[in-house]
């Protein structure tokens, strides 16, 4: 047993209450150092987590109460490598979170230790073995987002986007509960590997099993923020501060569908019946993600907004090689949302640079040069990585996902994938492309430091270190997946052998899709660019744009509605499917 | 099922719903206040001694005050 | 989607939902019935293990800590929330006019609420704090009893003396104070770790089974917790009363209120 | 009959995301949110009860006596206290907007947020033309 695997979580909460301890006490780049030492640490345990977990899932009782008899009595981490690996992903987009809180005006003990909880509920949600911790890391999540949302709070839209953040995830959160407590009163446990024992045990349709799917699905899909999901998502990008929509943007929308593949992959695998009513209910999704968000992503102006929508997009594209079902699917979307989450950063840390660190309702402050050439410069690289250059892991990812969708019966999803990949592509250069030539004008001058580039250039560099870990990605998705083994690593029992890894690298087809996407990207951008309008008669895409500007008008009602009407279909689709 | 279940389950099910038809807040805190005694007592009769007391201790106590505190806070500020 | 709109499709969805629900849930055992859990299974064994009379406090302490750890942070999240959300802004300063100038007075307060609320606050807080220490034995703990000793504040500020009750404190000292019960909690789990090897293992002696010192370090988690609620809520409840009355003018005094916050 | 505490439950959870989704007052929406809540506790309390089974306090009955589940009711409490303070601060947010706004309902919130955007140079990058800025219609 690793005694490292409570440290992710126990540190940064730690460093939390310390923070706010002194934050009167001592200088502020005291505090500032403090925060950073507590994610650099998570970053190094993280690290060593993913090394040990090399040799086999490490499985670590809280308070020492291990299994009797095969039934759990307390809370489990399970630790794997994809696990662990997202914690230590949580790590690193937090660190560089940080570098975009110098100019912090107002309390920034309190952001400091926000942040921090926020990073330990991360990596407590990717190393948890149990289903209702994995629920209140899911809330603590939630909470520390919309309260960092509603940092502005001169500005209307960050006060309405931490309301619909809250009420919507809320809603999620209380549809995983309710998921929670019908597999307890099935099963009688809380733990993954032991719900799925228990259920395997009565193979079979069965409505209850079903139905707690599916409510789990949606009330992580609203945490992902995929179509129609995805309101209070493109409200909140809009208006919170830089350091949380680069999180958003760099793991939170992927650790939704990790949550999925999680709870998928440890109780219903072995359990039920409707499992490829599943797939193709998230792969469906993913795909009608992909493509809306995507084409979305061009009708808006506000930069950040169309990020939100370009986020969107991407969480599809996870989506889809989730639904995959298959260890090839699972390695795909893990090495697209650590390339995407790392390029997706890197984004956001570049429209900060442009002076894009305001919510869209206050006064743009104007960069100087220097500022402005490396944000352009990031913005210009990142579209180029959000198209899929196969330098960047987005390339490979999408390569991966698109295998796994055509082995898995989807092909069509593999079309979705790309021409997602040249719409959101063509959406950020046009970001880049337009700020080239944007003049002066009133405002502050922004502030960052000019060091915030060099952030984003290492973010971009480690989404092109992770496109060289094809190799690893197979043997962690294949581990992920054998739900036998989870159970014996957790609970005992005669030794399981994990699946066999899959071949995961970029094939010749995969390396020229992503091609056309990225020069299909960079032709539409600068088409558009060129041309005196879309491509479309000019009533026809203001039509567009206005019916697209009504739908996210940032109304809680209409999310709560969404909310609604998405879990009632997804939940009858499957119910249906299975019986 | 023992008729004091029936019935307690039944005015906590009236009580939300009429939690959610009360329109005017400041109305709402009141019978917010009388949900949160009524499910106190559910939890109770559920042989939830610790849920009732905290339930009874927030939901009739803790949160219409500050419910009553953000009216004061608004109705004090422009119309 | 217009209101009308809305609550028409929503209508629809809900039906749907609520159908399924009840389709799902009739395929729990019925209300009621006898079938094992492991929840069961620790009324069995807690007693024995730790020495410890609520099994509730058991698990919420003890066998399932982490979860609480993460509840009470949540907690921490959002009482730091309320606080960043509610600061006084620059353009806020007590006496500042851009704030309403309703012309509205806080009305007097007669005697016998004052000698009411004063006389009730000790009591209060007595009992509360017996919640806390008592929560491993019988109904009660931390959060309860943080809650019962928060809303003595309530009870100050019914007197009518909110600027009293803001002389003996501060919320930079209500922020310590929170700050020391949340970390007490992931210091206990430390402790375990360091002492025992495990996270949150108990290092403590058991003690005997009823006495106010017995289950180990579970008393000690429910101090911390306790001390973060009480602390945590007054810091909320200080957030909105400052809101309401400094933030009025008419207020009694020019009260020396919070500084914005840098 | 034995159906009906899970009927409740459904029941609360409808009715509290029915005042979510039609409420013309914020607060109003924050307190049906606490509605949807309590279904989750009468759901994980009802799960959790043993018919003619005993509270699990130990302290003044025989450690042998049958007790309900004390697991769902751990799972409840924490919730209970967690759960009013996140609507402690959901208010707090309210009492923000409505000093922005000077209103509560939710639909005077709703605007297109890029609806002042074009008008002003400063926001939005000024080259229109290459982001085919959204424009709101005047007024």
């Amino acid at each position: 047993m690793s005694n490292l695997a409570p440290l992710p979580v126990a540190v940064p909460l730690g460093a939390a209450a310390a923070v706010l301890f002194v934050q009167f006490i001592v200088p502020r780049a005291v505090v500032r150092s403090i925060a950073a030492a507590a994610v650099l640490a998570e970053v190094s345990f993280s690290a060593a987590l993913v090394h040990q977990a090399a040799t086999g899932t490490i499985v670590y009782w809280f308070g020492g109460w291990a299994p009797r008899a095969g039934a759990a009595l307390g809370i489990s981490f399970a630790v794997d490598r994809l696990g662990a690996a997202g914690a230590l992903l949580a790590g690193v987009i937090t660190a560089a979170a940080l570098a975009t809180t110098r100019e912090l005006r107002e309390a920034s003990g309190i952001v400091y230790s926000l942040v921090l909880v926020l990073l330990a509920a991360m990596a407590g949600f990717c190393l948890t073995g149990d289903l209702f911790n994995l629920f209140v890391f899911f809330e603590l999540i939630a909470v520390c987002g919309f309260v960092l949302a509603a940092y502005h709070t001169e500005s209307l839209t960050a006060l309405r986007s931490a309301l619909s953040f809250a009420i919507t995830n809320s809603i999620g959160a209380f549809l995983v509960l309710i998921a929670i407590a019908l597999l307890y009163g099935r099963t009688g446990t809380l733990n993954l590997a032991e719900i799925g024992r228990k259920l395997a045990a009565h193979p079979g349709p069965d409505r209850l099993v079903t139905v707690a799917l599916a409510l789990l699905v949606v009330g992580f899909l609203v945490k992902a923020a995929v179509v129609p999901f995805h309101f209070w998502l493109i409200d909140t990008v809009t208006g919170a501060p830089v350091v949380l929509v680069v999180i958003l943007g760099g793991v939170l929308d992927s650790l939704g569908v990790y949550g999925i593949v999680r709870v998928y992959w440890t109780v219903f695998a072995s359990a039920s019946a409707g499992q490829h009513a599943v797939g193709a209910v998230l792969v469906a999704l993913g795909a009608a993600s992909a493509l809306g968000a995507g084409a979305l992503s061009l009708v808006f102006s506000h930069p950040r907004r169309r990020l939100g929508f370009v986020m969107v997009a991407h969480t599809g594209i996870v989506l889809i090689g989730a639904g995959c079902l298959s260890a090839t699917g699972i390695a795909g979307s893990a090495l697209y949302a650590a390339g995407d989450g790392t390029v997706k950063a890197a984004l956001f840390i570049g429209l900060a640079l442009l002076g894009f660190d305001e919510p869209a309702d206050a006064l743009r402050r104007i960069p100087g040069q220097v500022r402005r050439r490396a944000g352009v410069a990031l913005l210009a690289a990142g579209g180029i990585a959000t198209a899929g250059l196969p330098l960047f892991a987005t390339g490979l990812g999408k390569a991966v996902i698109e295998d796994a969708a055509s082995h898995a019966g989807y092909p069509w999803a593999a079309v979705c994938i790309v021409v997602a990949a040249v719409l959101t592509g063509a959406a950020v250069l046009e970001i880049a492309l337009a700020a080239r030539g944007s003049g002066n004008g009133p405002g502050d001058v922004c502030d960052h430091p000019w060091w915030l580039g060099a952030v984003g250039v290492a973010l971009l560099a480690i989404s092109a270190v992770v496109a060289t870990a094809g190799r690893w990605a197979s043997r962690a998705a294949a581990v992920f997946v054998s739900t036998a083994a989870y159970q014996q690593r957790v609970l005992g029992g005669p030794r399981v052998a994990p699946a066999v890894a899959p071949h995961v690298g970029l094939s010749a087809g995969g390396a020229v899709l992503d091609l056309i996407a990225v020069a299909g990207a960079a032709v539409l951008a600068s088409g558009r660019a060129r041309a005196a309008g879309p491509f479309m008669p000019a009533t026809v895409s203001a039509a567009v744009r206005r019916a697209a500007g009504r739908a996210h008008d940032g109304s809680i009602g209409d999310s709560a509605t969404w909310a609604a009407i998405g879990t009632a279909a997804i939940t009858v689709v499957l119910a249906v499917s299975t019986r | 099922m023992s008729a004091l279940e029936i019935t307690i389950l039944l005015f906590v099910g009236a009580g939300g719903t009429c939690v959610v038809a009360t329109r005017d807040p400041l109305r709402q805190a009141m019978v917010a206040s009388l949900f949160g005694i009524l499910l106190g007592i559910l939890f109770f009769v559920l042989q939830a001694p610790d849920v009732a007391l905290s339930e009874i201790v927030v939901g009739a106590v803790a949160l219409p005050l500050m419910i009553l505190l953000s009216l004061a806070k608004i109705r004090g500020g422009p119309r | 989607m217009t209101v009308r709109t809305r609550r028409a499709v929503f209508l629809l969805a809900a039906a749907v939902l609520a159908a399924v629900l009840a389709w799902a849930f009739g395929g729990l055992p019925h209300f009621g019935a006898s079938r094992p859990s492991s929840g069961l299974t620790l009324n069995q064994l807690a007693v024995p293990q730790r020495h410890i009379t609520d099994v509730v406090t058991a698990v919420n302490f003890d066998y399932r800590g982490f979860d609480t750890l993460g509840e009470e942070f949540i907690f921490f999240a959002a009482v730091l929330g309320t606080a960043l959300i509610l600061r006084p802004k620059l353009a806020e300063r007590p006496g500042h006019v851009a704030d309403y100038a309703t012309g509205r007075a806080v009305p007097p307060t007669s005697d016998a609420v004052r000698v009411i609320g004063l006389g009730l606050t000790p009591p209060t807080v007595v009992f509360g704090l017996y919640v806390i220490a008592h929560g491993h034995l019988t109904p009660g703990g931390g959060f309860q009893g943080g809650v019962v000793v928060a809303t003595a504040v309530l009870l100050i500020y019914l007197a009518g003396e909110f600027e009293d009750l803001h002389g003996l404190y501060t919320e930079v000292a209500l922020e310590r104070a929170e700050a020391i019960g949340a970390a007490g909690y992931v210091g206990v789990g430390l402790l375990g770790l360091a002492a025992g090897g495990v996270f949150l293992q108990n290092v403590l002696p058991l003690g005997q089974t009823g006495s106010v010192f017995s289950a180990g370090v579970v008393p000690l988690i429910n101090l911390s917790v306790g001390l973060e609620i009480t602390a945590g809520l007054v810091l909320l409840l200080t957030n909105f009363l400052h809101q309401v009355i400094v933030l009025r003018p008419g207020a009694r005094s020019a009260p020396t209120a919070l500084p914005p916050r840098v | 009959m034995s159906f009906l505490p899970y009927a409740v439950a459904i029941w609360l959870f409808v009715v509290g995301l029915y005042g979510i989704v039609t409420s013309r007052n914020l607060l109003h929406q924050i307190i049906s949110l606490s509605v949807l809540q309590a279904s989750t506790y009468v759901l994980l309390l009802a799960i959790g009860f043993r018919r003619g089974a005993a509270a699990p306090v130990f302290a003044d009955i025989p450690a042998n006596r049958a007790a309900v589940d004390p697991i769902v009711q751990a799972l409840s409490l924490t919730d209970v206290v967690v759960g009013a303070t996140v609507t402690a601060l959901l208010l707090a947010i309210a009492v923000q907007l409505h000093k922005r706004t000077g209103s509560l309902d939710p639909e005077a919130l709703r605007r297109w947020p890029e609806g002042r955007e074009t008008e002003d140079g400063a926001r939005g990058l000024s080259d229109g033309r290459a982001t085919h800025g959204w424009r709101p219609p005047t007024g």
